[in-house]
């Protein structure tokens, strides 16, 4: 009985915490946030010299090989230090599905530049608001080109190629597309978290490779995979905040004493640690099923995306509301929080949209 | 028991809103303006060119007193005349803090002089009035403020920094209170004073909220003046005064606050479509929406009873907290739901998805409803000790002279 | 504007209140817990003669004819002393169905006896378990005769007919039945709030009486009245409960001070003094639009109902948390208010089923 | 990452299943028992039976020392026989107290005699023991308690009231924590004893909860006589040994509370129709019921990642208060929303609905599992301040002797 990494793993864990405190404080987050640039270009090369985005994919192919525990590790100190580079959509999505469902040629095109950073992916399936399941999707493939409109898609103007959800003859699949290619206009989209840039993207015929494995089952997989990854990325990012928060109402005084010390505050602080405690256990146990092929993966995916996006939403509020007034200006970092938090809860389907899934999953598992 | 006015009630109605009908046209978007639009000098002459207008023909400061420029009016048609002008399109306000908190401080605690001096420009919106309480190092503890005035002949020298000062680059005055006494309780040592806004040794610095506003300010004093004729009541007689301001600024009630947010949350979940299906179809979403509709109606029936109240010439107590602590959590959860629903584009503040956005920039908004003019956890303690008779909070800084209150950790070493 | 009860209303209150206060102390509520006896007799005889079941009643009934803002007041009071008396079902339903909907020989054979006491009515219209909407029953009436299960009635034990929703040729109606007559059989049940008895009523063709207006139609607006009614009884029994708390809360130290000085404690009371503020206004429109046979009666029944049923819960589910281990004990009355609150909440179909209805109404009264 | 055991672990799991295999018949029903079960001698003489089936197989109490009956076991093999054992059917545990907090308690602070004494008999179960601690009138705040004792001679005569003790009138002893000094601070004037409960002058008298459970009990002492070799640790000490038993209550972790209700709520839904149709079909239901599970497999879960940590040598702390605090809230609102899908049926006890009767019995029970032992408040506060490092609460006695200590509102006059 081990439910807990390795002490390797964690070895890694302070080694990449380490490497973004010292590259990626929050005022990186910031820069991004406030400025033109759509990502911290020098940040994800970094990252890539680090082996993070080549984590899981084997050494063949230019990655480091190690395995989902260790790309989870990876996950909670990006989500830790609210990095503005695009991680998820890149390594948790366009990286897998190429990975699990590209031919030896798209592997052996793609995977090592992804690997070194020289390369960005992206996820296009949305294309309109209340969309959360990809079988609604209205983007078509025919003799190999794609048309349709997706929106928003996240990193959608810095992306080299997107892997695109599409049916072709009423079969859902997935696609991968050159950005910068015929038939792709893309603009760049006003953000909620301007520190993760959001695009529309309109294909009219664009060339696109089909990934042979993608049936609809090895999407709902590939879904699954990234949302036990986005989740270690939100307890990482309710973490922080939480940490931020204790520091600020035990050194804030009001009345003569740290508002700390106010049970108004210090009970609902218990609270947000249960709630995350709750977030990190069921994301723990989803990172098992998902290092393991565990036939539970789905399952525990839906249980680890709902409680980490609730996590962090909540804590998030209550971050902004504890620092008062000054927690409601730009200055303080508080926001970043705020903004990240929702970011991450409508990227891949609302917990709204997993809670559903979940009891499908749970009536499945019973009557297996 | 009926919602219809009594027959002087529908009277004042009657004039009130035919005057407005002939100086105004009927408001189009019932959307609530949020704290934090940014003013313009433009802006700011529209509002003042309003006020004098309604000053004119007598429809300015209504409750105060007739020699002032006022009305002399009762509190229910104060109350009647605020629902008729919100039916009509009007400049943004840069009166209310002057004609909500400043006026009726100086109407309280002034002196006949004082009141002739800034009473009647007050009205006429000749002169805009700021606020200047709170301070970094005391918000919610307002006792605990810092800044300080010495007196030197007859004049008082201030030093120190404000806060969440609304428009202060716009106003002419002040009202200002300072710690003249820091050997005595934090309560006993303040005096209340009105400050030029011209003043040299005063510099306004905006602040940016995080949804991008800059409603308030930052104003530093660096030996500011003050002309001891500028003491409102008694020196170390401040706190008495600034709860007289406190209790006006508590007093807008009959708002309903957030309830024009949830109608029209309905509104746009009844256009929306959650995964090809209509919204409305979903039981999860239908629910949600009934608890939504339930509290903010609630909230306006409550605003009535309030009216109800004033038109019987009581005036309303601490529960008028009640409408902010409830209404800005509910619009926060409303908000949140609402960017749930939309999924991936609740990621964008975008045209491409408008009505999204809508939601997407409350969502920015709503955190700092709860925290100014009293946070979420201040209005319990308001409702908890005021309205249910409940105990006080343990105190730390009990019987101590404000200097020896504890401000920060103990030093370490 | 004059959103508020009248002087005269508010008198008649009182003097319910002054008269419950000596006839219907806790003590009554917890002996019927306690005992035997299905309600208290001698108070439902009192009552009567304070006029309260004839409340709505016309004078030429043997009714007091008040209006229904008067028997709201009585409603609340009602539920300020958890009266245990069969009220709500024969008063706001049986008696409501038979002065709109019943025939002038049914009016003037039941209402003199329902105003006088010496009759008890009840509604019967669950079936089974999940069960909200009257439409859904199986109930059935031929040639004057009806049969079916209704499981439970409330008061079914004593009532002395039961004003019974079935189908005639697939069309819902009312029908009033004898349940003392032939082809019924009753049992009384175990009840989670004994205060309030609860039976088993199974019909096999016994004779029944329609009450001819009670089409679909009627039957909505007959629960609707219910529903305000029953509300002020709930939001009685929430200021009750707040009540006896505050005083506890105020008169128990630990630490060297009152629990009440504790956050933890005096937040939570104002969020409870909150939720029962919200429901009393929209109670109070609700009377309003009950008293004026408003149109806007349909969406400000389902706003008090659900209102109500919540605060009223939430109020006893805090008031037990808050007085400890002592308000873990039978001997204290903390339960019977946790017991009242359920017992009503399940009376004329749950929050869960008004919340549907009121989007509904909603959106119907928007479409007019 | 696995959770697969060692070898040395699974080696232990097999012995002990095999053990159970030949001894009891493997469990039907997962039904978690709730506090409040009426225990009739019956019960109790099947309970110590069992437990006597143990020790005499070296499987009772297996963390203690071998030399007092013990088997010198982990507490990860601890945990391992725990889980075993609840997969066989076993009568209601009587020795919970005894073997949960009373020996852990006297092994830790006894002496070597007192060890002989109580520890071995305790294993066997030819000894009952229970826990005197609570009092009316010091619940949470268990320092502020009011029993004394005195010393007479070479014995102490104790009189006071104690609450909330479990089985006391099965018992042989009794650990009990009385204030001995009233004139120093509160924690200071406490002393720990052990007390034989067939003493003359208990008085035992059962608490009747709101299931109309009978599981705790009053216990009065009038008199009542201890020798001072049954005082355990220092006079004035008490509070240091009372730390100890009470650790050792909060130790009970990988429970998972609620995981088991939860189960059965889905369970309960699948089968349920609301109005005709399918209760699942409604997305409300099926949210709710999503959100249910993500809380209670996150307990789950949790309780695995402490036993991790018993398996690496650590000691779990403070966080084990988190499965009662999260898990006695989530059942409660898990029978709410249960009796809320029922309708009308919620208002039954009856084995007319036996579901919902279920339901409902669990609503009544579950106010009493929020606040024994610590309620949700003082667990916040525990979670707070031992795991986060936040301040503690501004104190009222702080500094004060017991006497002076204020325990209830100042008199009128």
């Amino acid at each position: 009985m081990n439910f807990d990494f390795s002490d390797e793993q964690k070895l890694l864990q302070q080694t990449a915490r380490d490497y973004l405190a010292e590259h990626s404080p929050l005022a990186t987050c910031r820069s991004i946030l406030e400025g033109a640039e759509p990502y911290a270009a020098t940040l994800w090369k970094g990252a890539a010299e680090m082996g993070w985005q080549g984590a899981v994919i084997p050494e063949q192919y230019g990655g480091a090989g190690f395995g989902y525990l260790e790309l989870a590790m990876i996950a909670y100190e990006v989500g830790r230090a609210l990095a503005p580079i695009p991680f998820g959509p890149s390594v948790f999505v366009a990286t897998e599905a190429i990975l699990r469902h590209g031919s030896d040629a798209q592997k052996s095109a793609w995977l090592p530049k992804l690997a070194n950073g020289s390369a960005i992916g992206t996820f296009a399936f949305a294309e309109k608001p209340g969309q959360n399941a990809v079988e609604a999707i209205a983007a078509t493939v025919a003799g190999g080109r794609l048309s349709g409109t997706k929106l928003p898609v996240a990193d959608g103007d810095v992306a080299d190629f997107a892997v695109v959800a599409a049916k072709e003859g009423g079969m859902l699949g997935l696609y991968r597309i050159e950005l910068a290619g015929a038939g792709v206009a893309r603009s760049r989209l006003d953000a909620f978290d301007p520190s993760r840039s959001q695009a529309r993207i309109d294909f009219d015929g664009a060339r696109c490779e089909r990934l042979p494995g993608a049936d609809a089952t090895a999407i709902a997989r590939l879904l699954d995979r990234a949302a036990v990854l986005t989740a270690f990325e939100q307890i990482g990012g309710a973490d922080r905040a939480l940490e931020i928060t204790r520091a600020f109402i035990v050194g804030r005084y009001a009345f003569g004493k740290p508002i700390a010390a106010n049970q108004a505050i210090k009970h609902r602080m218990a609270d947000l640690w249960c709630e995350i405690e709750i977030a990190r256990s069921n994301a723990y146990y989803a990172a098992f099923t998902l290092a393991n092929e565990d036939p539970e993966l789905p399952v525990a995916a839906c249980l680890a995306r709902i409680a980490a996006a609730d996590a962090f939403e909540k804590t998030t509020i209550e971050m902004i509301e504890f620092h008062g007034g000054v927690g409601y200006t730009w200055e303080y970092d508080c926001h970043l929080f705020y903004r990240r938090a929702k970011q991450l809860a409508g990227l891949i389907g609302t917990p709204k949209y997993w809670k559903n899934l979940l009891v499908d999953r749970l009536r499945a598992a019973k009557a297996a | 028991m009926d919602f219809n006015d009594t027959p002087d009630e529908a009277a004042f109605r009657a004039e009130a809103r035919s005057w407005l009908e002939q100086n105004a046209k009927p408001r189009t978007s019932l959307t609530p303006t949020i704290s934090g639009e940014d003013l313009t000098p433009e802006i700011v002459k529209q509002s003042q060119a309003w006020q004098k207008k309604k000053a004119d023909a007598g429809w300015a400061c209504i409750t105060w007193p007739k020699e002032y420029g006022g009305r002399g009016a009762s509190p229910i048609q104060n109350a009647i005349w605020g629902q008729e002008q919100a039916k009509f399109e009007t400049p943004p306000d840069v009166f209310s803090i002057g004609i909500g908190m400043c006026g009726p401080t100086i109407l309280t605690h002034g002196t006949p002089e004082q009141k002739k001096r800034w009473i009647p420009k007050l009205v006429t919106g000749e002169e805009i009035w700021c606020q200047l309480f709170s301070e970094p190092s005391a918000g919610s503890d307002l006792a605990g403020l810092r800044t300080t005035a010495v007196k030197q002949g007859d004049e008082w020298v201030v030093n120190g920094q404000k806060i969440w000062t609304s428009g202060a680059q716009w106003c002419q005055w002040g009202i200002l209170v300072v710690r003249t006494d820091p050997t005595v309780a934090k309560h006993a040592g303040l005096t209340f004073f009105v400050v030029d806004m011209r003043s040299p040794g005063i510099e306004i610095r905006p602040i940016t909220q995080i949804n991008r506003g800059q409603g308030f300010n930052e104003v530093f004093f660096t030996d500011v003046r003050i002309p001891d004729d500028q003491r409102i009541d008694a020196v170390g007689n401040g706190w008495a005064v600034s709860i007289t301001t406190l209790m006006n600024e508590r007093m807008s009630i009959g708002s309903g606050m957030g309830v024009g947010a949830i109608e029209e949350l309905v509104d746009y979940i009844e256009g929306l479509e959650i995964d090809g299906r209509p919204a409305l179809e979903d039981r999860q979403v239908r629910e949600r929406v009934a608890e939504f509709v339930v509290k903010a109606r609630g909230l306006k029936y409550t605003g009535l009873r309030s009216l109800s109240a004033l038109s019987q010439g009581k005036t309303p107590g601490p529960e008028a907290s009640m409408g902010k602590l409830v209404g800005g959590l509910l619009q926060q959860h409303a908000a949140s739901f609402a960017m749930e629903l939309a999924g991936a584009s609740s990621a964008l503040l975008d045209a491409q998805a408008p009505a999204e956005a809508a939601w997407q920039e409350r969502y920015l908004s709503l955190p700092g409803l709860r925290i100014a003019g009293g946070t979420d956890e201040i209005l319990r303690n308001i409702i908890a000790e005021r309205v249910l008779g409940l105990p006080p909070d343990a105190r730390a800084d009990k019987g101590l002279a404000f200097k020896d209150i504890p401000t920060g950790p103990p030093k370490r070493g």
